[in-house]
């Protein structure tokens, strides 16, 4: 009493094109990053509070400050992109959207890297943006302001990619916000130490391109091995659930 | 007969030390329902996110189309529509954006289309309220919007019925009916009284689930 | 040898405690993984041991949910 | 090869392997180390800069060498994890992860007391002590993402990627802190490098190495054994096993 049928299975050109499906999901975490415009400004917030606590921590002398000023940015900028980590997924895979994210056509990796973007544009830029004010709270001279910044804006993606991995392994865990750190900040030390010794560099008038082009390099890495190894983390993680 | 879409060969799943199935086949053949049941615990979900390809902790064979399905994923993951526990409905974006997210991957789909799926849930009116302002129910309408609009030849749905009120449920299980008699092929678990023409189940949780 | 005395080998030239110091962390922490691999190992033999002589007793149909409310007792 | 390969996959053979293994690992590689240690204490000449502080050295150059080996052989089981999902090499990263926690540590606390008479100071952030300092934490990081995930297979994959992503790290991390530490200190002596080491004094190092890769075989082959017998309790040969009255 089975009947035929004849299956329309739907054909690969009527399906929607990877760069459109990353489009989506990037302006998709944008549009609701934006409705909820307080979670922006707590990682701000907590950079300008981080950055604060050296000076009435440690001392207020110039000299110190300009000694340890490009180290304490970056420290705070780190601390805050790790702050924000935790939220990259966990709201997704809450609500059900990461599991239509995975079962989307599209190859995994290229979607996670969409995903890893929004989050860099959502709080690593704002931190680039802010950082020549602190820059010069901090006493860094004309020249260092400038590098510390284009340290951050090549270093701050790097941060987000290989956070990304930390934050696709520990979802659904318990305790994961401090698991996360634990597994993300080994990680983090080589972009923390260019990062802050090409300022330094600066400061002392070195040339800095060299470093900055092996900054550019860490990023090329981060860009291509990071969202295969996020993905590989979030079927993982999906799996367990 | 029509030749299969999904075929499960011996699945066994083990979960916490606790075999859940063992031995498990069977053939999810176009213009069929077949309901999953089982008391609580049993894995009718751990079985679902199997077939769908979220849960991969499993061991024996899924076959799409007669070949491995590993060897076929994005073929398999075009063709195939899952919607879970979990609606995957963002609070913060109205029905209209959060079904425009959801078919972004998918399909291109004008606007229109989606506004009067949206109406064909019965949330006409509420297109462009933000969903958080919605009732678990009508959240649970925004997802289902997509079974009207859905072309992918395999469904799986995981507790379709849940916090849909009976109207609702009427006119959802006609929509499966059309479906199946369309030629879809449609996977379900539910706890509500499912009495389709065409349906066929699979029996999880014999009881000896503990033994290995 | 390179010390003349065996008081001269334990003190080293002043460096001794050092390198005594680092050589008993050493065997400590060694012994001590050890220790507690073996123990960890035995542990687990006597668990499956008396997991296996309680086998049997393992109920295997599910329980049937009857939802009766439990009155608590006034007296 | 392909038949070989699915019985070294297998965890009952392992298990009798391991057995026959266990006792020559142990007994050939404490006698190793103790000749090696021996020899260095008591034998070895003195070193003509560092005095008789530099004796350190028979315990610290094989701990950190393992410290280090432990974690790329880690990597490679955690490959062998996703690519052929074998279960005895998420075993073996289970099994291995504490014992390179441990070795890790007692290189770093052997660095820094031999650190005070050589430096006059129990720590420096010398660029060899740093990274062994963030390998400590890589292995912390493995050890606690597999304690937090309950589900066995899913904490075998996950603490796989993460082995990995660390493997990737590692030499970017070892470079980049010894770029860090040209910047801060210019090297003045660093340990363990000399010119040319007299054989009374690298025969001894040798012995010592390889004595502890052995213990640590039979460490490992210890762990192992547990872990399986936790993971496949309910199969029969394991529960022959017990029966028949195994320690």
């Amino acid at each position: 009493m089975t009947a035929e049928f004849t299956v329309n299975l739907r054909s690969p050109d009527v399906s929607v094109g990877t760069a459109t499906a990353m489009k989506a999901v990037f302006v998709r975490d944008l549009k609701i990053a934006l409705r909820q415009p307080q979670d922006l400004l707590n990682p701000l917030l907590f950079f300008v509070m981080v950055v604060t606590l050296f000076p009435l921590g440690v001392s207020p002398e110039v000299s110190f400050l300009e000694q340890a000023g490009s180290g304490i940015l970056w420290v705070a900028a780190l601390l805050s992109v790790l702050l924000s980590l935790d939220h990259l997924y966990r709201h997704d895979f809450d609500d059900g959207t990461l599991e239509q994210l995975v079962l989307q056509p599209q190859p995994l990796f290229l979607l996670v890297l969409a995903k890893s973007m929004a989050h860099w544009v959502l709080t690593g830029l704002p931190l680039v943006l802010l950082a020549p004010v602190l820059g010069v709270m901090v006493h860094l001279q004309g020249n260092s302001v400038a590098v510390l910044c284009l340290t951050l804006l090549i270093g701050t993606p790097v941060l987000s990619l290989i956070g990304s991995i930390g934050a696709a392994l520990t979802l659904g865990l318990r305790a994961a916000g401090v698991l996360l750190s634990l597994l993300i900040i080994p990680l983090y030390i080589p972009v923390l130490i260019f990062g802050t010794g090409t300022v330094m560099a600066a400061s002392e008038g070195a040339p800095v391109a060299g470093q900055l082009a092996l900054m550019g390099a860490f990023l090329v890495l981060a860009l291509t091995l990071a969202p295969f190894a996020s993905a590989a983390a979030l079927r993982i993680s999906l799996s367990n659930s | 007969m029509s030749e299969p879409l999904l075929q499960a060969v011996n699945l066994e799943c083990e979960r916490d030390d606790r075999v859940l199935f063992r031995d498990l086949s069977f053939s999810i053949l176009p213009g069929t329902l077949i309901r999953v049941e089982g008391p609580n615990g049993s894995g009718k979900t751990t079985l679902l996110r199997i077939l769908a390809g979220l849960n991969d902790s499993y061991s024996g064979d899924l076959l799409w189309r007669g070949q491995r399905r590993d060897g076929y994923r994005e073929d398999f993951l075009r063709n195939m529509l899952y919607l879970g526990h979990r609606p995957g409905i963002k609070p913060l974006l109205t029905p209209i954006e959060n079904l425009r997210a959801l078919m972004a991957g998918r399909r291109s789909v004008p606007d229109k289309v989606l506004w009067q799926a949206l109406e064909g849930t019965g949330l006409g009116g509420f297109q462009a309220v933000p969903c958080h302002s919605l009732s678990a129910g009508q959240q649970r309408r925004v997802a289902l919007a997509r079974l009207l609009i859905a072309d992918e030849p395999l469904w799986i749905l995981d507790e379709v019925f849940t916090a849909i009120d009976i109207h609702g449920v009427a006119a959802l299980e006609k929509l499966l009916i059309e479906r199946v008699e369309n030629g879809g092929a449609i996977v379900v678990t539910t706890h509500h009284d499912l009495r389709l023409p065409a349906m066929q189940r699979v029996t999880l949780g014999g009881g000896d689930g503990y033994d290995r | 040898m390179a010390f003349d005395s065996f008081g001269a080998f334990i003190v080293m030239e002043g460096h001794g405690p050092y390198v005594w110091a680092c050589y008993f962390m050493f065997f400590l922490l060694m012994g001590a993984l050890a220790l507690w691999s073996l123990r960890q190992r035995r542990s687990v033999f006597a668990q499956q041991r008396r997991r296996m002589n309680s086998a049997p007793a393992r109920d295997q149909s599910p329980a049937g949910a009857s939802f009766t409310r439990i009155e608590p007792s006034h007296d | 090869m392909w038949q070989i390969f699915h019985k070294l996959g297998s965890p009952k053979w392992f298990f009798g392997i391991a057995s026959t293994l266990m006792p020559w690992l142990l007994w050939v590689g404490l006698a190793l180390m103790v000749a090696g240690i021996g020899w260095g204490l008591a034998f070895a000449p003195q070193d003509y800069l560092q005095g008789n502080s530099y004796r350190i050295i028979f315990i610290h150059v094989p701990s950190a060498f393992l410290a280090q080996s432990v974690y790329m052989m880690m990597a490679v089981a955690g490959l062998v994890t996703l690519v052929w999902r074998m279960k005895l090499a998420d075993v073996f990263v289970k099994a291995v992860a504490p014992v390179g926690a441990v070795l890790t540590f007692l290189a770093l606390f052997t660095g820094a007391v031999w650190g005070k008479p050589t430096w006059g100071t129990w720590w420096i952030w010398d660029a060899r002590l740093t990274s062994m300092l963030i390998l400590l934490f890589l292995y912390f990081g493995v050890i606690a993402l597999g304690a937090a995930i309950s589900d066995e297979k899913s904490s075998a994959r996950a603490v796989a990627v993460l082995v990995l992503v660390g493997v990737v790290n590692i030499p970017i991390i070892k470079y980049s802190v010894e770029w860090w530490n040209t910047l801060h200190q210019p090297a003045t002596f660093k340990l363990t490098e000399k010119p040319s080491m007299p054989a009374e004094m690298w025969v001894p190092l040798l012995l010592s190495v390889l004595g502890l890769y052995l213990i640590f075989g039979w460490l490992t082959c210890l762990r192992m054994q547990t872990e399986i017998l936790v993971r496949e309790g309910r199969t029969r040969w394991v529960k022959e096993l017990v029966q028949a009255g195994g320690n």
